[in-house]
């Protein structure tokens, strides 16, 4: 049952910056890999994983391939999970050569997720995108990493300094005229506004917010920590009123559309974001769960006959 | 080489019976209200349903799929198989599978060595089920007796036990590990002739490593890794596998949970000589 | 079953600052009053709520009476609970006339919880109370809160400066010679160790870590924040990962002794903030839900027949 | 005036009963295995026991206590109460209670008018098993007549609905709002000769008030907040108190739940004159 102030149908297709997107409700970078694992899985209901969707933001893809973070790199909480994934990716050639052409073909509505060590190197990866994938009809925009706590060089203090957020902004933005840029901020800062206000003022059409936590645990049998790197992304149930109080002060304070990360696992959870002003969800840790969370999502809070 | 996929489908069933069929393991039955086909190898991600339950779902080896009823066999070891133990008939269980790589079918050259410990058991009994052959040989390893499901193991199955106590009238097991079992067995294969499929704890895996190694034989094995999503796109799950002197991560999800020990050196460098099968 | 590597006996008397206390599980400032209500209650054990507690930090008191935020105050989300309070308190001297000789009295341990809306006011506070209670047993020390988010003046951006920090702690060391000092730090800070040090620098005995996270819960039926000023402070079970690596974060990056709080509900959640070295540990909300948590805790993590 | 203070208990009990007594509410028995005692008008808060449950425990009036079981009445509203509802015979549940301020006892001079409204019945009802004497008068309201728990009801109780439907043969109800069925009822004391106890939703409880002012009655209140600790530590249930002109909070827990309404002049005020009894 939908609240009466709720009007919006997330399945239509709705302007962010340069470009219209299919809809509202997207997966998070990092939870639903590339976007091509789930295309044969099937439910009762009959609808596929996709149906719905407005866009899956790719796992982060770095200029180089990336190992990753040794194992264990994930650890069940009470409410939600830590990750130390360390954002192993495939790197940014092969990434151009085979995904996103893949994605294309299947018709996957995407946004890509970009890392990169220093902010002047966003401008050339975007560069390069833009140059592969102008003709494409499905990839719809870049969403700049600026805060995975994981990676060792940069990594944390990167994306807190509202300077480095606009550095990065403004790169990625010269090289991308028509197509959506969003910067993903994180919320391990006092005060997250002033970072989306540097996004904005550098020409980004949305912010993201939240990437992880920062969190740790304890394993009881060693008394340290589970995690190699000891800390890890806080993701899931857990962290929701964080990430609605993140998403209410950058609506509030930094004027800029804002996309809500975190926690979300049903359309109630959607809606709180959406009530506060935000224009699309991302679905992260329930996405991983449940393939068909997403597609759920947006058709719990499509109106019209269904 | 096993047919075409079969598509994961993700449905919330009805369990239809839950219960101990031996001291430390249970069955337990899902109706998933629509035909689930699976290979041998392969396993599902279960769950609470709707927002309650674990964050992540937590991984099973395919016990055997009848119809629209899958069934899984699993021990307590945590608070989601806790969980579990506690579902009455009638309860509702999220399931997305089947998931991964199975074990490889049957070729006519070669006759498959089956060894399987603890809770290891349903992805090689499931293959037993499905394509054993006369000569292919089946072994299962528990700590004791009471803990062997003997109700579901054929009379083809050798059974091996740490402890001999426990034993119900009439059963006969070895003492000792499960690769030490296979090594008494009458008439094995020349190299060349087998694969080893195994599944069970780290230490049999080596043994079953070392074992094909001696012998000559293949060998396939299932490996368990903490899993996030079970189905590739989380990266959670990682083994390193080494092929052509080359490392890189696989998904012990999608690439796995079946590897050619082959792609696995590093199975053998850890143990460092102190194989359980040399007890 | 306690694991191989504990040693503690959490029941047995310690040494912190200038001070020995009689244990290392507290109760947390603001979950349990004055530390006078629950004197009568009873349980099958036989134990009261008070047995083997180290110390009830007692609710935050401020110079004059509060009477804090609008209602609702509370809202229980999915893995824990926001609150907005307001530092509602009798004030302080109402607490010096009234509760700490009854404290003294029933021979409850303490730490008296201060707030105050200048660094400065800390040390006549201080000074004051040091007069009165110069004699008490019970008495052990002061916990400054210089992290309470609800608060509007000051309140949310107090605490999250080194210097003021280091200007509050200042004040109150030099009034208080003979009890332990603490510092209670918030956790919505980028980096917390920077504040131990300028705590420890000051000299403080220890820091505790943490107070609530911020955060926000929708009503979905009018689609508007459920308390009053929008945020509350996120605390229970679901901010134990974040408070972990807060602790850990101050135990490796400051070189002073920490109190772990956030989401101890169980002896193996306490363990956890001992395993990364913290020297006493405190139960907030999970002693609103049971008066007998933290003595509960208290028990099974003390060694020896019992 | 109503006697010492009876110590809280903590304690795991055992759900013994947990039924429909109504088309909407349920009453619980739990056996808490040591004595339990209370006063009318107090509470107790329920949990899940261990780690698990809610955050919060859940406030509900005691119904009734017989030697070592503790009865409640409750309706399903969200997540609590709906898993209080699915709860077997045998379930665990976490108790603190007797907890707050109960109803005033009896006087000689003044006798009891018991209004109570749906879910609101436990704490004057209890009052009236305890102390109900011939001239007390006690009304129960409800939305329709298979919302009445008629079973908890002796004859004594005068009934009233919102609508008049599902009466069980042989009942009668009056339609219309609680305060409306005790304006009706013959020999109501005179002023300064009875007092308002009452609990229920807060239209009930303004109409309540206001009826005492009418009629120069006495009358005490038992309002709800929503709870964080129950005893009085949190402040998170505080109430506005009016006493000789002045404001504080009370806490809804301890110094309440049951206030006298001369305490409370802004129950009046925010009502704005669309009280519930005057349809
Ligand atoms: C491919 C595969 C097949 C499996 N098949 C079976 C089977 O048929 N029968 C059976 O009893 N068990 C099987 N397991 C192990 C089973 O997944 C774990 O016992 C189970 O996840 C434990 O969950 P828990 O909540 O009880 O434990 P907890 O320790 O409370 O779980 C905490 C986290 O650790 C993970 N975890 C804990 N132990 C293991 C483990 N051994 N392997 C993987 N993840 C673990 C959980 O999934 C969870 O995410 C299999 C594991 C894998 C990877
Ligand atoms: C002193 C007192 C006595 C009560 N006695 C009874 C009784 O005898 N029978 C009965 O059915 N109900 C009674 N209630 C109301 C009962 O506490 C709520 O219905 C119950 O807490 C709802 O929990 P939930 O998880 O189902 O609802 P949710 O809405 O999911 O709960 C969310 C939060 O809000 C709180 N909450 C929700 N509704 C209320 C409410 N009406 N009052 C207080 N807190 C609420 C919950 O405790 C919880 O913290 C009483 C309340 C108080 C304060
Ligand atoms: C396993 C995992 C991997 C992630 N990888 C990335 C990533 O590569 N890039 C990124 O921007 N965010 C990544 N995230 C963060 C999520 O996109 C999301 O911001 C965060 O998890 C909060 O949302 P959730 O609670 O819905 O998961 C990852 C999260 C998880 C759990
Ligand atoms: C209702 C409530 C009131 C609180 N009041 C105070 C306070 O007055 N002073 C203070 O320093 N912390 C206060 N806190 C914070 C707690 O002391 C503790 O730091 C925080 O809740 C995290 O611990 P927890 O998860 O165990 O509750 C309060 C917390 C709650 C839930
Ligand atoms: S568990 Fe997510 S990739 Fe394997
Ligand atoms: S509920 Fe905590 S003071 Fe009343």
């Amino acid at each position: 049952m939908l609240p009466d102030w709720w009007q919006l149908d997330v399945t239509e297709p709705f302007t962010l910056g340069p470009r219209r997107l299919p809809g509202r409700i997207w997966t998070a970078s990092g939870c639903f890999g590339y976007g091509l694992h789930a295309h044969d899985f099937r439910s009762p209901g009959g609808e596929g994983p996709y149906a719905g969707i407005g866009a899956v933001v790719t796992k982060t893809v770095t200029p180089a391939p990336r190992a990753g973070n040794p194992m264990p790199r994930l650890v069940e909480t009470a409410c939600g999970a830590l990750n130390s994934i360390g954002l192993e990716n495939v790197g940014f050639d092969a990434f151009l050569a085979d995904v996103l052409p893949a994605l294309e073909v299947r018709g996957v509505p995407n946004i890509v997720s970009l890392a990169a060590t220093t902010p002047e190197a966003f401008g050339p990866m975007v560069a390069r995108l833009h140059e592969q994938a102008r003709g494409y009809a499905h990839w719809h925009g870049v969403e700049l990493n600026l805060s995975c706590p994981n990676v060792a060089e940069g990594g944390h203090d990167f994306g807190s300094s509202a300077a480095t957020v606009a550095r990065c902004v403004a790169s990625a933005r010269a090289a991308l005229p028509d197509r959506a840029l969003l910067a993903k901020l994180t919320p391990n800062v006092a005060d997250i506004a002033q970072l989306a206000v540097a996004a904005r003022e550098e020409g980004a059409d949305a912010v993201s917010a939240i990437n992880t936590v920062v969190g740790l645990d304890v394993d009881l049998r060693t008394g340290r920590p589970f995690l190699p790197r000891r800390f890890g992304g806080y993701s899931g149930a857990a962290i929701l009123p964080i990430a609605l109080a993140k998403v209410d002060q950058v609506v509030r304070g930094a004027a800029v559309p804002v996309v809500g990360v975190g926690g979300v696992a049903t359309a109630a959870d959607a809606l709180k974001f959406f009530a506060l002003g935000a224009v699309a969800v991302q679905v992260g840790t329930a996405q991983m769960r449940d393939p068909f969370a997403a597609a759920g999502i947006a058709r719990a809070l499509a109106r019209g006959p269904r | 080489m096993i047919g075409t996929p079969i598509s994961p489908v993700s449905a919330v069933g009805r369990v239809t019976a839950n219960r101990y069929v031996s001291s430390a393991f249970l069955r337990l039955d899902i109706d998933l209200g629509l035909p689930f086909d699976f290979r041998p190898g392969q396993f599902a991600m279960v769950n609470e349903p709707g927002p309650g339950g674990w964050t992540f779902s937590r991984p099973f080896s395919v016990l055997a799929a009848a119809d629209q009823t899958l069934s899984l066999l699993y021990r307590v070891v945590g608070r989601g198989t806790a969980a579990l133990a506690e579902l009455p008939a009638g309860a509702s269980l999220q399931v997305l599978g089947p998931l991964g790589t199975p074990f490889p079918a049957p070729t006519a050259e070669r006759s498959a060595v089956l060894l399987g410990g603890g809770v290891g058991l349903p992805p090689v009994l499931a293959w037993c089920e499905r394509w054993g052959r006369k000569d292919d040989i089946a072994c299962f390893g528990a700590r004791d007796g009471a803990e062997v499901p003997w109700e579901l193991l054929g009379p083809r199955w050798h059974v091996s036990v740490d402890r001999p106590n426990g034993l119900p009238p009439g059963r006969v097991a070895f003492t000792g590990v499960v690769t030490g079992l296979a090594r008494t067995l009458p008439g094995l294969p020349g190299p060349g002739r087998a694969d080893i499929l195994a599944c069970g704890p780290l230490p049999l895996l080596r043994a079953a490593a070392r074992l094909a190694q001696e012998r000559g034989w293949g060998c396939y094995l299932s490996l368990e890794e903490h899993m996030g999503c079970g189905y590739g796109v989380c990266k959670g799950c990682v083994v390193p596998v080494v092929r052509g002197g080359s490392v890189r991560n696989a998904t012990c999800c999608q690439e796995g949970p079946v590897f050619a020990a082959a792609d696995l050196p590093w199975l053998g460098e850890e143990d460092g000589g102190r194989g359980e099968d040399t007890h």
